[in-house]
């Protein structure tokens, strides 16, 4: 096999993935996460993007302490032990199971693993040093070419922090 | 907790972070030309002050850094970068236009406005990662100290 | 005119910021602020009508890029529907919310967010392009999940809460379904991947198709897919109600898959079909729900469902009258269903519950709440001469020529059954003797009262010149459905 | 093959959310979701033998892997962190009012 790495990656990242679904202790849970994490930026290094690695690694970071904030709050260190009702797994498990079924038939007729199509993106190795002067090609897209994108991205954070402000505050209503 | 982490851990981080924060300066100045960006950059910066706050306990840091501050920082940098797109209106008739020269490709003053682009989401993901985060840890202590 | 297309999102945006900033020092200044906004962005989309019908469509260039290459701003027919709708509702919620959010704290806050909401929408409906419709989808929808949890009680957190994890589900889904279809055919523009797609066939491309219906249902509380709404619509302060059933499910669940499966898949028998079931299944399920309803906002919600199934079923039938029927649906629903949130906030406002069984006899003491329910009622279950009266009446006539006569049947059994909950609304709260304890309730303040009245306007004269509506405003958007994937070449070629 | 063990990492994500009872364990599976996906998009720009898309000075024309995956990757992980810092903002709060993360004790609301 070619990407033997990828594979092993991968299975890295499914195995914390279950570790961390099913461990019993939250903060594992969150650790075993974190391996997910970072065997992703691995993988996205080994498969030649090293912007969004270095992106993962340092979101990764931040999500780990924000879930640690968060766990360490409550005085629950345990999983709550039980599942759902029975009904509600069996139908899930069916939901599931169909909809893996269908992604199997469906996933086989991607194009081959390794061999992208680039209908549009040719034209951004070809000419985005020519036409935006940036040699980081992500950037020139990111900046350039989509930059109406990055700025829907960055009022995404700004929402999301403004939405956090509001939600964590005190007092909703005032007393009458 | 309260008051922070050990003295190795406070000495370790006064050292780092300042060297943190530079290498998240390089990274944002340099998106043109080598990986990287204003976001990762952005939140290298911001996860230096959370390596401050986390050792030196959120009181000290908090007192030095007022979460308005870094959520002015924030509107500042999205100003920045909205002010810069509608500026592409100004000078050439289209919104987000590259309006700046081009330069010499491969230079650190080159790409036209992709740089002070960069700067922009730099301030503002710095800012706000960090604003977040200090939200999040207050929001702890006051249940704390409401429970004692 | 072209160059005015990005103001439908920079102008909230900037002022979102801009609301944050300032809003620290005085509220008044939030207050003016973003009542000029709203009412400067629905001035906006009127003004745009009369271009339009001249130019047929405006492509906007994102930096200049050519459309495959960069992002590029569509607006059409359809888009200019719903972009009236959105900037309308939003400027009358607005106003309300002047006087009516004066109980709740970080009043800029609220602002900012509903802003942000309102430029997320605007970008949804605008973009021509596969992920930056994502990224739109993403901000409105962040934002209501914060706004929905604005009021900080238990119920309101749990409410956002399971909103926010069903909302994610989807948008990952939607993401998901984007990169599938980016591997298919290496674009994201709409258009482009229209043309490309165009005549091909396969397991990925339904498998596609099924991640966006699942995705965007999700977002429309399309039935197996509602959970959510009846718990997240009530929670939410009124205006925030009136904008998310009277706006949002239909901004980023109904206009998006009409777009994605009309314009860029082209619709085929099958995906008909389903749009028509899952159409009637919300329907009759939404409708039957509601009568059991005795809280006032619950019964509005569980009501937006059955009438999300509604506009699914007429845009499902395809022809003409059934597409008509649906966007004439689409801007109706708007106008009443907001109105009805709003009457709804007014009472609790003023009577403090939302109990339809500890009110009553409210028309005596609220008479502009009073009459403007009424009127709102009355349209939404379909009364002639009132607007909701049209709109039913088209989708049944699309329903009629394509032969579905079960299906029309049914809308009519599922009319009455809306009639028939909506009076029960009117007999518990409005009319009747007045409560215990509800004596000296008052009427709203005046400015609460002019949004209810404006909407109550909107329901009668749309009802009364439905025509001249018709023919300048829906006739484009359905010309747009109707084209189907001959949107690629206009959007491409022009 | 690596796209089916990929949609499996998604699906462990799916069935957390539909089954866990804690609240943080359905935050995690979400964020297990968003790993999945960012991991595919990646993957359908991975180009065989390829390096990554930065033009360096002296080399002529050389093969580079899809760039713009990568910057929809970008875009999808701001997003993603994002939405975690709201919504582990909302749990918190939750948490605050019913003193549980247990998602069947949270009930106020008929669902």
């Amino acid at each position: 096999m070619p990407e033997i790495e990828l594979y092993l990656l991968i299975t890295l990242m499914i195995v914390g993935a279950l570790v961390a679904v099913h461990t019993r202790y939250l903060i594992s849970a969150v650790i075993s996460l974190a391996v997910v994490g970072m065997a992703l930026a691995v993988a996205f290094l080994y498969m030649q993007a090293p912007d969004i690695a270095i992106t993962q690694i340092v979101v990764e970071v931040l999500a780990l302490v924000i879930l640690i904030i968060a766990v360490s709050i409550g005085k629950e260190v345990v999983d709550i032990k039980g599942k759902r009702e029975t009904l509600t797994i069996g139908v899930t498990a069916l939901f599931v199971v169909i909809f893996a079924l269908f992604a199997y038939r469906a996933l086989a007729d991607l194009p081959p693993f390794g061999s992208p199509l680039m209908t549009v993106s040719q034209h951004y190795v070809e000419e985005g040093l020519k036409q935006t002067g940036s040699a980081n090609l992500v950037t020139s897209i990111l900046l350039d070419f989509r930059a109406y994108d990055t700025l829907g991205e960055a009022t995404i954070l700004f929402t999301a922090i403004l939405g956090a402000f509001a939600v964590l505050r005190k007092i909703g209503r005032k007393a009458k | 907790m309260k008051n922070g982490m050990t003295l190795i851990v406070r000495v370790i981080a006064r050292f780092v972070s300042p060297m943190i924060m530079v290498f998240g300066i390089y990274i944002i100045l340099h998106g043109h030309l080598s990986p990287g960006g204003g976001f990762p950059g952005g939140v290298i910066i911001a996860s230096a002050f959370v390596l401050i706050t986390l050792s030196f306990g959120k009181e000290i840091a908090y007192q030095k850094l007022k979460e308005s501050t870094a959520s002015a920082m924030e509107s500042v940098g999205a100003l920045i970068f909205l002010i810069l797109a509608t500026l592409g209106i100004v000078f050439g008739g289209w919104f987000f236009l590259n309006f700046l020269p081009k330069g010499e490709p491969l230079r650190l003053i080159s790409a036209g406005f992709i740089p002070l682009c960069n700067i922009g989401i730099g301030l503002k993901v710095g800012g706000g990662i960090f604003a977040v985060f200090l939200t999040l840890i207050l929001f702890r202590l006051l249940e704390k100290g409401e429970g004692d | 005119m072209m160059k005015l297309i990005p103001l439908f999102m920079a102008i909230p945006l900037g002022s979102a910021f801009i609301v944050v900033l300032l809003g620290r020092f005085k509220e008044t200044i939030s207050d003016a602020l973003a009542t000029v906004v709203t009412l400067m962005l629905a001035i906006l989309s009127f003004a745009l009508i009369i271009p339009l019908s001249q130019e047929g469509i405006f492509i906007y260039r994102m930096g200049r890029w050519l459309p495959p290459w960069g992002i590029n701003l569509v607006l059409d027919g359809l888009s200019l529907l719903m972009l009236i709708i959105i900037n309308l509702v939003a400027f009358l919620a607005i106003l309300y919310s002047v006087s009516y959010m004066k109980k709740f704290t970080a009043k800029s806050a609220y602002y900012g967010l509903f802003l942000l909401m309102l430029a997320g929408m605007n970008g949804v409906v605008l973009t021509g392009d596969f992920f930056n419709l994502f990224v739109f989808l993403e901000i409105a929808a962040i934002a209501s999940y914060a706004l929905v949890a604005f009021g900080v009680e238990a119920e309101e957190l749990e409410a956002s809460f399971k909103y926010m994890v069903m909302g994610s589900v989807a948008s990952v889904l939607i993401l998901f379904s984007i990169g599938l279809i980016y591997s298919l055919t290496g674009s994201l523009n709409m258009a482009h991947v229209g043309t490309i797609l165009q005549g091909q066939n396969g397991n990925l491309i339904s498998f596609s198709m099924i991640l966006f219906l699942a995705g965007f249902g999700l977002k429309a509380a399309i039935m197996p897919f509602h959970a959510w709404l009846p718990d997240a619509h009530p929670s939410a302060p009124a205006p925030i109600s009136a904008m998310l059933s009277g706006v949002l499910i239909k901004a980023l669940g109904v206009y998006a898959i009409l777009r994605i499966f009309f314009n860029v898949f082209g619709m085929n028998i099958q995906l008909s079909w389903i749009l028509m079931i899952l159409g009637a299944l919300s329907m009759v399920g939404g409708g039957l729900l509601a009568l059991k309803q005795d809280d006032f906002k619950r019964l509005l919600a569980y009501s937006s469902i059955s009438q999300i199934g509604l506009i699914m079923l007429g845009v499902g039938c395809g022809n003409y009258w059934g597409i008509l029927g649906a966007l004439f649906h689409l801007f109706n629903h708007a106008s009443f269903k907001a109105l009805l949130f709003l009457n709804s906030g007014a009472v609790e406002y003023s009577t403090g519950t939302r109990e339809l069984k500890k009110m009553g006899g409210l028309s005596k003491v609220m008479p502009f709440t009073g009459a403007t329910s009424t009127i709102g009622s009355l349209s939404i279950s379909g009364i002639p001469p009132l607007n909701g009266f049209w709109s039913k009446l088209f989708i049944i006539m699309g329903l009629v020529y394509a032969g579905r006569y079960v299906l029309a049947v049914i809308t009519i059994l599922v009319s009455v059954l809306t009639l028939a909950y909506y009076l029960k609304v009117q007999r518990y709260a409005f009319f009747g003797k007045l409560g215990k304890g509800l004596e000296k309730v008052r009427e709203a303040p005046p400015l609460m009262c002019a949004s209810m009245v404006a909407l109550a306007i909107i329901c009668v004269g749309v009802g009364i010149f439905f025509y001249p509506i018709m023919k300048i405003i829906l006739e484009p958007a359905v010309r747009v459905l109707q084209e189907g994937v001959g949107y690629s070449s206009l959007v491409l070629g022009g | 093959m690596l796209f089916f063990l990929c949609f499996a990492l998604f699906l462990i994500g799916l069935y957390c959310v539909l089954i866990k009872k804690n609240l943080l364990k359905i935050v995690m599976g979400i964020i297990i979701m968003e790993y999945s996906v960012n991991l595919f998009l990646i993957m359908v720009g991975y180009k065989a033998g390829a390096v990554a898309p930065i033009v360096t000075e002296g080399a002529g024309k050389v093969n580079f892997v899809d760039p713009l995956p990568q910057a929809l990757v970008i875009t999808a992980i701001v997003i993603g962190i994002a939405t975690l810092a709201l919504i582990v903002a909302l749990c918190m709060r939750v948490y605050d009012r019913y003193k549980t993360f247990d998602i069947t004790k949270i009930r106020r609301l008929r669902g």
